[in-house]
């Protein structure tokens, strides 16, 4: 009994330690197609399931700072209806890009298990920094998630305000500026900003 | 028992000499007794024009709209874009030079602390029609009635 | 000549400040500004006619109009700063609609309850007024006659009515509207101090490391005391604020520590941190030994409401509210024992941490605390035991009477401290903190005033809301309103106010310079002079009495209060308001006019029109033939002096940006009780409360009681209202203003996002905001700048046409007889 | 709402403003001395006490404030305080205009700009 199994392993062993000469290519094909189908698929489900607002504020974290202040501002209610959910501006949407910031996401959790943020007191102590990385990456990516929406070519200088139509037809026109050099805190409460560009 | 409370004031109403509003002018036509419909919340102006103001101490009103501006400890939205070094970029009215100017009378380098939030003296104002105009006579109007007296 | 515009703007930018430097322009360096008498702007000092800080501004008039208004440089208390409110304060005065003649309600010529508004003659006003007082007096007596004031009355007119009703009429039913708004404080000062108004000054802003907001709101209702205290804060890092409320507000953009509270729980969080410095051993044990007694206030003492609600039937000393017995430290240690912080965090939703840093901030000797609070604690069924509890703390660890240690009441209105308060409007008061209810008290009022013994009546008169209950209950029914909009202010209109003024057997006036809801509901309405409009004198918060000159014309036939109170005097023989045996021992005051034997007494009518200064017209003066506002002064005057509450001569006040009393000397006092500063301390005493005989305050042991109305299954909602910013009180000023109208043109309801979601409501939706009272419609606002915590709505009352105190209750605290405006039970629903 | 004027971008500005000067009357000499040298600072009145009421023009505000700086660090100056702030474009302020139409007058050519552009 032990030995005939003992054999039959061998045998077996023999067979995949073999090329494959006797097995046809479609084969291998499927097989890693359908197993690309299950991990690539549940890997994305997942993915995008990260990115829902109710998994974003299933956090206290979230649902009780920056959540509450995102309710007060015109991108979370307005005149249209359409409304920016927290990965429409801190999730890239381009594929290399988001598996990235997915990464970094990570740090996250790891604060999440640690409970840094875990009391307003401490989420204030850390605003400024956590606000910072979101200022780099916008700057680093020209505000890519602004313009996902808010499209420079789509925009009509006259249905603006005198203001917003001198800095966006110059500024913003001429790539000296891009849309978080002066739209900071247009969705959350500013920390504090001294020594930051533009509020000497 | 607050029920009969309430009823007994009901009847209370009932006997009492009425009074159509004669006089009450904040409120319209509507009665005391009535609740009227509030009219609909209106926008801030913001069209950036710069308002005549009836007296030069009279503080300006703010032309445009300041909805979720954030003036607290951290941070003055309004100074980002009116403050000494911003107007360069923001192309903004600079705050008057009396902003600069302490308690004591002394001249500081950034707007005074007495100075800091902004809204206590500056409102945007929104696009309603005054329940009541006001008769106020500015003193360039009475100049130029002088003027024209001449 | 040729001039360009470059010299006209100089001239003109000099001329300002030539006005307030006090220096006079000579012709050649003012070519244009002196050449023309057309172009001179006359500049004068005035204070704000609005809240209690008492600013000063420089009034600017020109051709007899009030044409511009700035804050005034040389005033210590804004130093050339206003609000917004002040900074259009010249057009308070010329809205449209200006009352400029009397009107009765008339059908067919003659007086009818349900009549329609008629012009009429001053005499006819009078005329018909004195008819209805006489018959009232001759059948009911001088109880069915009261009178409602105001802390926006000069300190002559608050005099005058004095006079007018506890004198002429005999009857105690004055109350001015500083019983909805400082009466609670006034109590507060007399249990712990037994002496009224704040011990500390303003100039403690400058010098406090720490300041602590109970329940006000100081960025909207005190603006220019909250740039003293933003500066102070900003400019020095170490300053903490710490910002206390049942919502959030435009103050806790200022905040260290911000707290938001469940609605009552202030009396629990007072109670722990008296604990905290006890179990810490933080009391200054020394001042407590040498200045300080220890009682034990009555509990269970109801809700004022009517006598026949269950709250009342079920509260055991009701009518014994005011008592309390003594006891010593260990008593008061062991009663505060309960209240830890931890439980003070459950019970009020405050974290512990912020809790216990707030504790600190008393606990640390080397912090100088500065305690503000003005209608949160005060307008609360246990307001005076807050007002007691607030100075329990600052007692207990010697933080009083010293510069930056400070716990300062402040006040709602322009005069209610100078007018109100030390005048005596009040239903028991009588000038300098004297009560009708004390013999000794009465004698000197009758001596100064020059009235037989036995004239002003012992029994305490109706309070404001017991005047309404009064007026709806038939019980007075001759009633006079003056400078106020008590139909819009006053607790549960449905039920109370609104029947009391219309009950068919009462009569019902109101003076007032603008068209009121409560001028609407009158039957005959006299039109006011107001502000600069006449000479006058208030004073505010910080006990600083500050004076103004007429300085233009009251439109039309509108006089000012003053005059209307004196003029109705002349109505009167001695006969028709004195009872035959008073006149009988005391016959040299029969067949004499009311008018004669209070104002025309050798006292009020010393001094005579050569006194007046010919710069400035003076109305009244003419109109009486003596400077009737320096008689009233000086007379009121003699109540104060050598009594800890001296005031200046007249004259002075005219020439100084106001002063503190005591003025003694010639000196002003800045911190009272405390020696080197307060003239009254004995030499060697360091700290003395003179109010107490012994000279010892009182630290009060008190508890936590529930509030009269609580949210419930079907009302689920606290309410509490308010003012804002950019409106006075009732709006009648401040709507009429383009302006500030622009800027809050109509009442919201201020909402927490999530308690809108969960009725299906969305930020603009009209609404129902119902109580067991009443309601009103007005519209949900979830992103304004009062952010309340879910559970809680917050409503503004300047809105005339959102009379938001048709749900309002009107329980009240038992002591200070001061409605609660902050907590009722209401329900929210779309229209 | 009332007629309202466009923003001014602020190019080629004067400002005028008005001081009021506190100095110590046995410093008078010293200290006039020292502000008739402070470029477009004149002296339009004073008293036997030291009390002063100063114009200042300058083409910005900053200049403004560096004249009130440098009058306050005058020896024997105990303060100098900025009462009136007025702001205007050079070309209106060069505009010639009759004694008769007086302030703001007639002869103005838009008299809301002077009043929208003056601060205190």
């Amino acid at each position: 009994m032990w030995s005939r199994f003992m054999s039959l392993l061998i045998s077996s062993w023999r067979v995949l330690a073999r090329p494959a000469s006797h097995y046809s290519l479609g084969f291998l094909t499927l097989g890693g197609f359908v197993a690309g189908i299950i991990f690539w698929g549940g890997f994305n489900t997942a993915l995008e399931a990260a990115n829902t607002e109710a998994f974003c504020i299933s956090c206290h974290e979230m649902r009780t700072n920056v959540y509450v202040e995102l309710q007060e501002t015109i991108h979370f209610s307005n005149r249209s209806g359409v409304r920016a959910t927290c990965s429409d501006c801190h999730v890239p949407h381009e594929w290399t890009y988001k598996i990235a910031r997915k990464i970094q996401a990570s740090k996250e959790v790891w604060g999440k298990v640690f409970g840094t943020i875990n009391t307003r007191e401490k989420f204030e102590a850390k605003r400024r920094e956590l606000a910072e990385h979101e200022w780099a990456r916008f700057k680093a990516n020209d505000s890519l998630e602004c313009r996902n929406c808010h499209e420079f070519a789509a925009m009509d200088f006259t249905r603006q305000s005198e203001r917003a139509s001198n800095q966006h037809s110059t500024a913003l026109a001429s790539g000296d500026k891009t849309c978080i050099d002066c739209h900071k805190g247009i969705a959350h409460h500013l920390p504090d900003m001294s020594g930051v560009p533009g509020w000497e | 028992m607050k029920k009969r409370f309430a009823l007994c004031s009901l009847l209370v109403l009932l006997s009492l000499a009425q009074a159509d509003n004669q006089v009450a002018t904040l409120r319209g036509s509507a009665e005391l007794l009535d609740t009227a419909q509030p009219p609909a919340m209106a926008d801030e102006i913001n069209n950036d024009q710069r308002r005549v103001r009836d007296y030069p101490m009279a503080a300006p009103t703010i032309p445009h709209k300041i909805a979720g501006y954030q003036i607290d400890l951290k941070v003055n939205k309004c100074l980002s874009c009116h403050n000494r070094l911003r107007v360069a970029d923001s192309q903004a009215p600079m705050i008057s030079v009396t902003h600069f100017m302490n308690r004591d009378g002394n001249f500081l380098a950034d707007v005074s602390p007495n100075r800091y939030f902004c809204t206590q003296c500056h409102a945007s104002q929104q696009s309603v029609k005054l329940l009541i105009e006001n008769d106020f006579i500015s003193m360039d109007e009475l100049f130029l009635k002088a003027g024209a007296s001449h | 000549m040729k001039l360009t515009r470059r010299d006209v703007i100089k001239a003109q930018a000099a001329a300002v400040a030539a006005s307030v430097a006090g220096l006079s322009m000579p012709v050649q360096a003012t070519n244009l500004i002196t050449s023309s008498a057309e172009n001179q702007i006359q500049w004068d000092k005035a204070p704000c006619r609005f809240c209690g800080t008492g600013c000063s501004v420089s009034v600017g008039t020109k051709a007899g109009k009030v044409v511009a208004t700035h804050g005034d440089q040389l005033s210590p208390v804004n130093r050339g700063l206003n609000c917004i409110k002040g900074y259009f304060l010249a057009k308070i005065i010329y809205g449209r609609d200006r009352l400029t003649q009397p009107l009765l309600r008339k059908t067919n010529g003659v007086y009818d309850k349900n009549g329609e508004f008629t012009p009429v003659s001053w005499d006819e006003a009078f005329d018909a007024m004195a008819e209805k007082w006489k018959a009232t007096l001759k059948t009911k007596g001088p109880e069915a006659i009261g009178m409602f004031g105001s802390g926006q009355w000069t300190v002559w007119e608050g005099y005058a009515a004095v006079k007018l009703m506890k004198a002429g009429f005999r009857s105690n039913n004055l109350d001015p509207n500083a019983r909805h708004c400082m009466a609670s404080a006034v109590a507060g000062f007399m249990r712990t101090f037994g002496i009224d108004e704040p011990m500390g000054c303003y100039d403690d802003f400058e010098h406090a490391d720490a300041f602590v907001l109970w329940g006000s709101n100081m960025a909207e209702m005190h603006p220019i005391l909250w740039t003293r205290i933003t500066d102070r804060r900003l400019s020095h890092p170490h300053v903490k604020v710490v910002v206390m409320s049942t919502y959030q507000h435009r103050s806790f953009d200022l905040a260290d520590i911000p707290m938001v509270f469940k609605p009552q729980t202030d009396l629990i969080i007072a109670n722990a941190l008296a604990n905290y410095l006890i179990e810490n051993d933080r009391v200054n044990k020394d001042f407590v030994a040498k200045h300080v007694n220890f009682r034990k206030g009555t509990d269970d003492i109801g809700y004022g409401l009517r006598p026949e609600h269950p709250l009342e039937q079920q509260a055991k000393n009701a009518a014994t509210a005011n008592d309390s017995e003594s006891i010593d430290f260990k008593a008061y240690a062991a009663f505060v024992k309960p209240y830890t912080l931890a439980y003070a965090a459950k019970e009020s939703g405050v974290s512990e941490p912020a809790l216990r840093a707030l504790a600190d901030i008393y606990a640390d000797p080397k912090t100088k605390v500065m305690s503000l609070w003005t209608m949160g604690v005060n307008q609360h069924t246990r307001g005076v035991w807050m007002n007691n509890m607030i100075y329990n703390l600052h007692l207990l660890t010697g933080k009083i009477s010293a510069p930056g240690n400070s716990p300062f009441s402040l006040t709602g209105q322009p005069s209610a401290c100078g007018t109100a308060r030390e005048v005596g409007t009040f239903a028991h008061r009588l000038p300098a903190d004297l009560v009708v209810t004390n013999p000794a008290h009465r004698l000197r009022a009758e001596k100064i005033w020059r009235l037989p013994e036995g004239t002003v009546p012992s029994k305490v008169g109706a309070h404001a809301a017991l005047q309404n209950r009064h007026l709806k209950d038939s019980k007075i029914n001759c009633y006079w309103v003056q400078v106020n909009n008590n139909m819009q202010a006053a607790a549960n209109m449905m039920e109370e106010t609104y029947p009391g003024y219309r009950n068919p057997e009462n009569f019902i006036v109101v003076s007032d310079a603008y068209p009121t809801v409560t001028c609407e509901a009158a039957d005959l309405i006299l039109p006011t002079a107001m502000w600069v409009e006449k000479e006058g004198a208030y004073g505010n918060a910080e006990r600083r009495t500050q004076f103004w000159h007429q300085l233009t014309q009251a439109p039309g036939e509108a006089r000012s209060d003053l005059w209307q109170l004196m003029e109705f005097a002349k109505r009167f023989t001695m006969e028709d308001v004195w009872p035959a045996e008073l006149l009988a021992a005391n016959p040299d005051y029969k067949d004499r006019s009311m008018f004669d034997v209070l104002f025309r007494n050798g006292t009020v009518d010393r001094f005579g029109l050569d006194e007046v200064d010919k710069k400035y017209a003076n109305d009244e003066a003419d109109a009486f033939g003596f400077y009737v506002q320096k008689g009233l002064f000086e007379e009121y005057a003699e109540f104060g002096r050598g009594h800890g509450h001296d005031l200046a001569p007249f004259d002075r006040y005219h020439e100084e940006r106001g002063l503190r009393w005591p003025v003694v000397a010639g000196k002003e006092t800045q911190w009272r009780f405390r020696e080197g500063y307060d003239p009254y301390v004995e030499p060697g005493r360091g700290v003395q409360f003179y109010g107490k005989s012994d000279g010892r305050a009182i630290i009060f042991a008190l508890p936590y009681e529930p509030p009269a109305e609580s949210p419930d299954a079907e009302y689920d909602l606290w309410l509490s209202t308010g003012r804002v910013l950019e409106h006075w009180h009732s709006g009648s000023m401040t709507q009429r203003v383009p302006e500030l109208y622009n800027a809050l043109p109509d009442a919201l309801c201020y909402m927490h996002p999530d308690d809108a979601r969960s009725r299906g409501l969305r930020r603009g939706d009209e609404i129902r905001v119902a109580s067991r009272r009443g309601e009103i419609r007005t519209r949900v606002e979830t992103r304004g700048r009062n952010k309340p915590p879910v559970g809680l709505i917050f409503v503004p009352w300047f809105d005339a046409s959102q009379l938001i105190n048709k749900c309002t209750l009107d329980a009240m605290d038992p002591i200070s007889k001061q409605t609660d405006y902050k907590k009722c039970a209401v329900k929210v629903a779309k229209v | 709402m009332r007629n309202a004027v466009a923003l001014n971008t602020g190019k080629d500005e004067e400002h005028i403003v008005s001081v009021i000067l506190h100095g110590r009357p046995e410093h008078r000499l010293a200290i006039e001395l020292a502000m008739d040298t402070l470029a477009g600072v004149e002296r339009v009145v004073q008293d036997e006490l030291g009390k002063y009421v100063l114009v200042i023009g300058a083409p910005t505000a900053r200049q403004v404030m560096q004249q009130i700086e440098a009058l306050q660090t005058i020896e024997g100056v105990l303060s100098a305080t900025l009462v009136a702030h007025h702001t205007e474009a050079s070309e209106y302020l060069n505009q010639e205009i009759e004694m008769s139409s007086l302030i703001l007058g007639k002869a103005d050519p838009d008299p809301a700009q002077i009043i929208a552009r003056s601060t205190l």
